[in-house]
């Protein structure tokens, strides 16, 4: 089971710049059926500016550049996704300090203390309809896996994110913007939620792995 | 959509340049991070913060000035600013007294200046974060942040402005917050949605015959969607519920507040702020104070909500102080 | 009809209750005659009266008061008032030193005022009429009544008042008047119709992207209905028929105002001034004085008007002088 | 050929109460088409009040009885309306002064007298689309008459009133709010006129006067 480097890692962030900058439009839209329609332009303009900085920042470490990135999202991303993503990057880059490259479990790990971050930042709970939701599940099949093929790992990370958007469509947002709309969330996906699993989609076609989605927003 | 607008992008930066340009002497802009502060800032007195999204106007930058707030930062229209942008707010003004910042009870905006004052403590600044949540229209759960923070707003900025322009303590400015808050309520009404510039169309559908009782200043539903009523059945259904919440009770003195939400004309606020005058009295209130206009508005919305704030003394003679800033008459 | 209106025949009426009820102690009304006066008139001032039809709040009874008018009546919604109205107004407030009576310029007030100044002067009383023309929208004609009154009103009234607040003679006030109204212009643009109450539906129909350049405060149209355009643009229409009409020349000082119509909120109106402001600059205009907000209005109408007064000392120090109108902010 | 009596004159101004208070929501739509849609409210609040308070009022003489309307018409007419018609009354109140009957030449001077007093107010000239279009050729008919046959009288001005609809409906109107709507007020009829044909239109089916009207706006 071979290392992940940072230039794995800064390629991979690259590709989501790309994804996130693509669906500016249509991930607001999406925000706009229950909560105020600034998710795709929040993310957007952070990662608009998070592409083009990329080459340029601080690399002397994974975490190093995560900071960076996180310290982006908090001068750029208004709404919740600010706090949410910076926080995100915050954590996962403090868990990589001073490393050049991370193992499956540092990744693992990586994720595991952002979700965290985001909890206390947020205070969300299992179902309150958040990104969580995909992000809780995809950690937990990370750990069941051993990594020794990332491109499995990756296949099925991505269908815990697809999964995802169909089991809290019809929930109730507790959390955000949407949260304030009550009972007229159910029934639409979480824009959060359609994002990672959007950009994990991505992934998947990037790196040549193999998969078929089944939630209609992964098929357009 | 038709807005005076140049591009949606542009709308915030810009109608804070236009504030700016109509307040050289009062105001001035740190553009790069959407934030307005006063002039001059005395560093013997307690500052006083604010920032969430734009569309809110004159919250929160045209309510910066002396007896009210010291300095503010805007977010996109409805969204909470970037954590930066808070932090640069609050050291922009931090003084030797402190810096409270006032937060409107939003996800957003809690996320965004809780790592903004965790920052700012991290750097050694003295800084209190108060929750404002006077909207009574949805109640708190469990599930929830809890109540929206609307245009109490206003009364708690009001009086903190003019507590820390006398020279009160941080904790004593933080008293005075609490006291506020524990005593204003609110609640709302819509007869239109807003066009957030963006966006470019509306917020929410409601039917021509139709109004959303309890709205929130996002275009949030409240209470009921409902036919609609007359001026005396609405203002009824506002009052009843803002004078139950606390409760306000015979021999109470309060201030009253008209609020319009930005698409609605002064004509039609007095109408609404008669009706409730003849309400408060029934109650067997006393109006000390009374405030019709747009405090704090969803860009364009039709309609109104009505705020009560129970008085003592103390608050009567905080919102009696003077105060300057971008909303003025003459 | 989405308005907060109880019966439409009482919607005068009643938000007239309205700014009595919040200004119990600045105020008095005579309702049979639409009429409200400020408590404690000086016999030995000047007295400024005013009155047209309503709609165009805080024009004209939310603008009585110190320093101010002295009283206003108000017909109904965008009808000129009784006769009987008009002239009760009068004497309501004669006073020793005169009445100056300020009328818009409209057929209907004209004629009303007319009656009731001649009625007046019957009774002895000292009493002037002048007409406010600030409205470059249409070009005056031997056909019409001339140019309208809209929002330049606000100059008239603060700069006459503040100089009967001095004790200025009849003469002196009526000069002050001459000297404002000659030096102001305004020119209005409309983004959507407004709902007189008694109609309840639109004056006017016009297109999701259009706008109505030179629009009057009733709804009248005046230069041409064009493709809705950006604020910018909008704002150089309104500035340029301004500014060449006096004209308004390098080296001027003026004070520079940004009307609502009533439905376009305060963010929207800054960017306006934005616009404005760098226009003047362009100019070399220097702007003493600013006003962004609603003074005079169309209902609920979506769109602005720009006005400038070109200032001398004297003006300035008049309109910088303090007054108290049912409109505030604190 | 006879004189006009006080009582016939209160009578035919009863009638015309009932004409205008009738016609309240009509004549407000005509006025909506160019001007400000007030005229018939405005007129109707007026002769609401003139309906009530006539058979109480000082009829001492058809002026005392005139001047008395026109007070009502400064009371209770806002607009144009307003001065308009209590000017009108009052001019007609003033040369009938302490008469309580009046020749046919009598009652010819007084509407003379009444368009005097409203040109004086307004500054109306011929063609500007104001009700004066109706009155001053009613009026050079009455004079062209010799009043030995009332009835024939009704007709004739009636038939004036009526060709007035017509032959402004084309104009521009050039006084009162409908002016400031400039190309607009063409190809509407003025409420004014029409008012005037309407309450002479009824006065002929009241006093049996046959009358068939040409303009549109009276055979509905
Ligand atoms: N408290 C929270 N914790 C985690 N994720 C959240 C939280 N609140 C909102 N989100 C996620 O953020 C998304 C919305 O982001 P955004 O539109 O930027 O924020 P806002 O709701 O303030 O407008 C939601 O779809 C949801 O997935
Ligand atoms: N200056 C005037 N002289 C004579 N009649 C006029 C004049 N101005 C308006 N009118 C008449 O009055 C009618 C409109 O009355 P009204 O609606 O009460 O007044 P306004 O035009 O002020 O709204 C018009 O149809 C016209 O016949
Ligand atoms: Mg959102
Ligand atoms: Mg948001
Ligand atoms: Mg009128
Ligand atoms: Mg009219």
């Amino acid at each position: 089971m071979s290392a992940i480097s940072l230039e794995q890692i800064e390629k991979t962030i690259d590709i989501t710049c790309d994804t996130v900058i693509r669906n500016e439009k249509y991930f607001s839209d999406l925000d706009g059926l229950a909560g105020d329609g600034d998710f795709g332009t929040s993310l957007a303009t952070g990662f608009k500016v998070i592409k083009k900085d990329l080459p340029e920042i601080d690399k002397s470490a994974i975490g190093a550049m995560l900071l960076k990135i996180s310290m982006i999202c908090s001068k750029h991303v208004g709404g919740s996704s600010g706090p949410i993503w910076g926080t995100g990057f915050m954590r996962a880059g403090m868990v990589s300090k001073g490393l050049t490259e991370v193992t499956y479990e540092q990744l693992t790990d990586m994720l595991g203390s952002a979700i965290e971050g985001i909890v206390a930042r947020g205070g969300a709970q299992r179902g309150d309809k958040t990104l969580l939701d995909a992000l809780w599940p995809i950690h937990d099949k990370m750990k069941e896996m051993d990594g020794s093929d990332l491109g499995a790992v990756l296949a099925a990370i991505t269908a815990e994110a697809d999964k995802a958007i169909d089991e809290t469509r019809t929930l109730v947002a507790h959390r955000g913007r949407a949260s304030q709309v009550g009972e007229r969330s159910a029934d639409t996906p979480d824009p959060g939620i359609v994002g990672i699993a959007t950009i994990l989609y991505d992934w998947c076609k990037h790196y040549g792995v193999d998969y078929t989605p089944t939630a209609a927003e992964l098929n357009r | 959509m038709k807005k005076f607008v140049n591009n949606p992008e542009n709308f915030v930066p810009e109608f804070m340049a236009g504030v700016i340009a109509a307040n050289p002497d009062l105001l001035e802009a740190m553009p790069e991070f959407q934030l307005i502060k006063r002039k001059n800032v005395d560093a013997s007195k307690v500052a006083i913060v604010q920032g969430s999204g734009s569309g809110h106007e004159p919250a929160h930058v045209m309510a910066v000035g002396p007896g009210m707030l010291t300095a503010a930062c805007q977010g996109p229209v409805f969204a909470a600013p970037p954590v930066d942008a808070c932090l640069e707010t609050i050291k922009s003004v931090a003084t030797d007294a402190g810096v409270l910042v006032l937060v409107n009870n939003y996800q957003g905006d809690r996320m965004a200046w809780d790592m903004a004052t965790e920052m700012a403590e991290a750097e050694g600044i003295k800084v209190v974060q108060f929750h404002i949540n006077d909207d009574v229209a949805v109640q708190d759960s469990l599930y929830t942040v809890g109540r929206r923070g609307v245009a109490g707003n206003f009364f708690v900025m009001k009086a903190c402005g003019a507590a820390a322009e006398a020279g009160a303590s941080l904790d004593e400015v933080v008293a005075i917050a609490e006291k506020v808050n524990n005593n204003v309520r609110t609640m709302g009404v819509a007869l239109t949605s807003c066009i957030p510039p963006a966006k470019g169309d509306p917020i929410f559908d409601i039917g021509d015959d139709e109004m959303e009782v309890g709205v929130g200043i996002h275009g949030e539903p409240g209470r009921e969607r409902t036919k609609m009523k007359s001026a005396a059945e609405i203002t009824k259904i506002l009052y009843d519920a803002v004078q139950s919440d606390l409760p306000f009770n015979s021999g109470d003195k309060v201030a009253l507040m008209v609020n319009g939400l930005g698409g609605t004309p002064p004509a039609e606020l007095y109408v609404v702020y008669n009706e409730a005058a003849k309400l408060a009295a029934e109650t067997g209130l006393t109006v000390a104070r009374n405030y019709v206009g747009e405090y704090c508005t969803a860009i364009e919305m039709a309609g109104c909500s009505l705020t009560m704030l129970k008085l003592d003394d103390e608050l009567e003679k905080l919102l009696d102080a003077p105060a300057e800033t971008a909303c003025r008459i003459f």
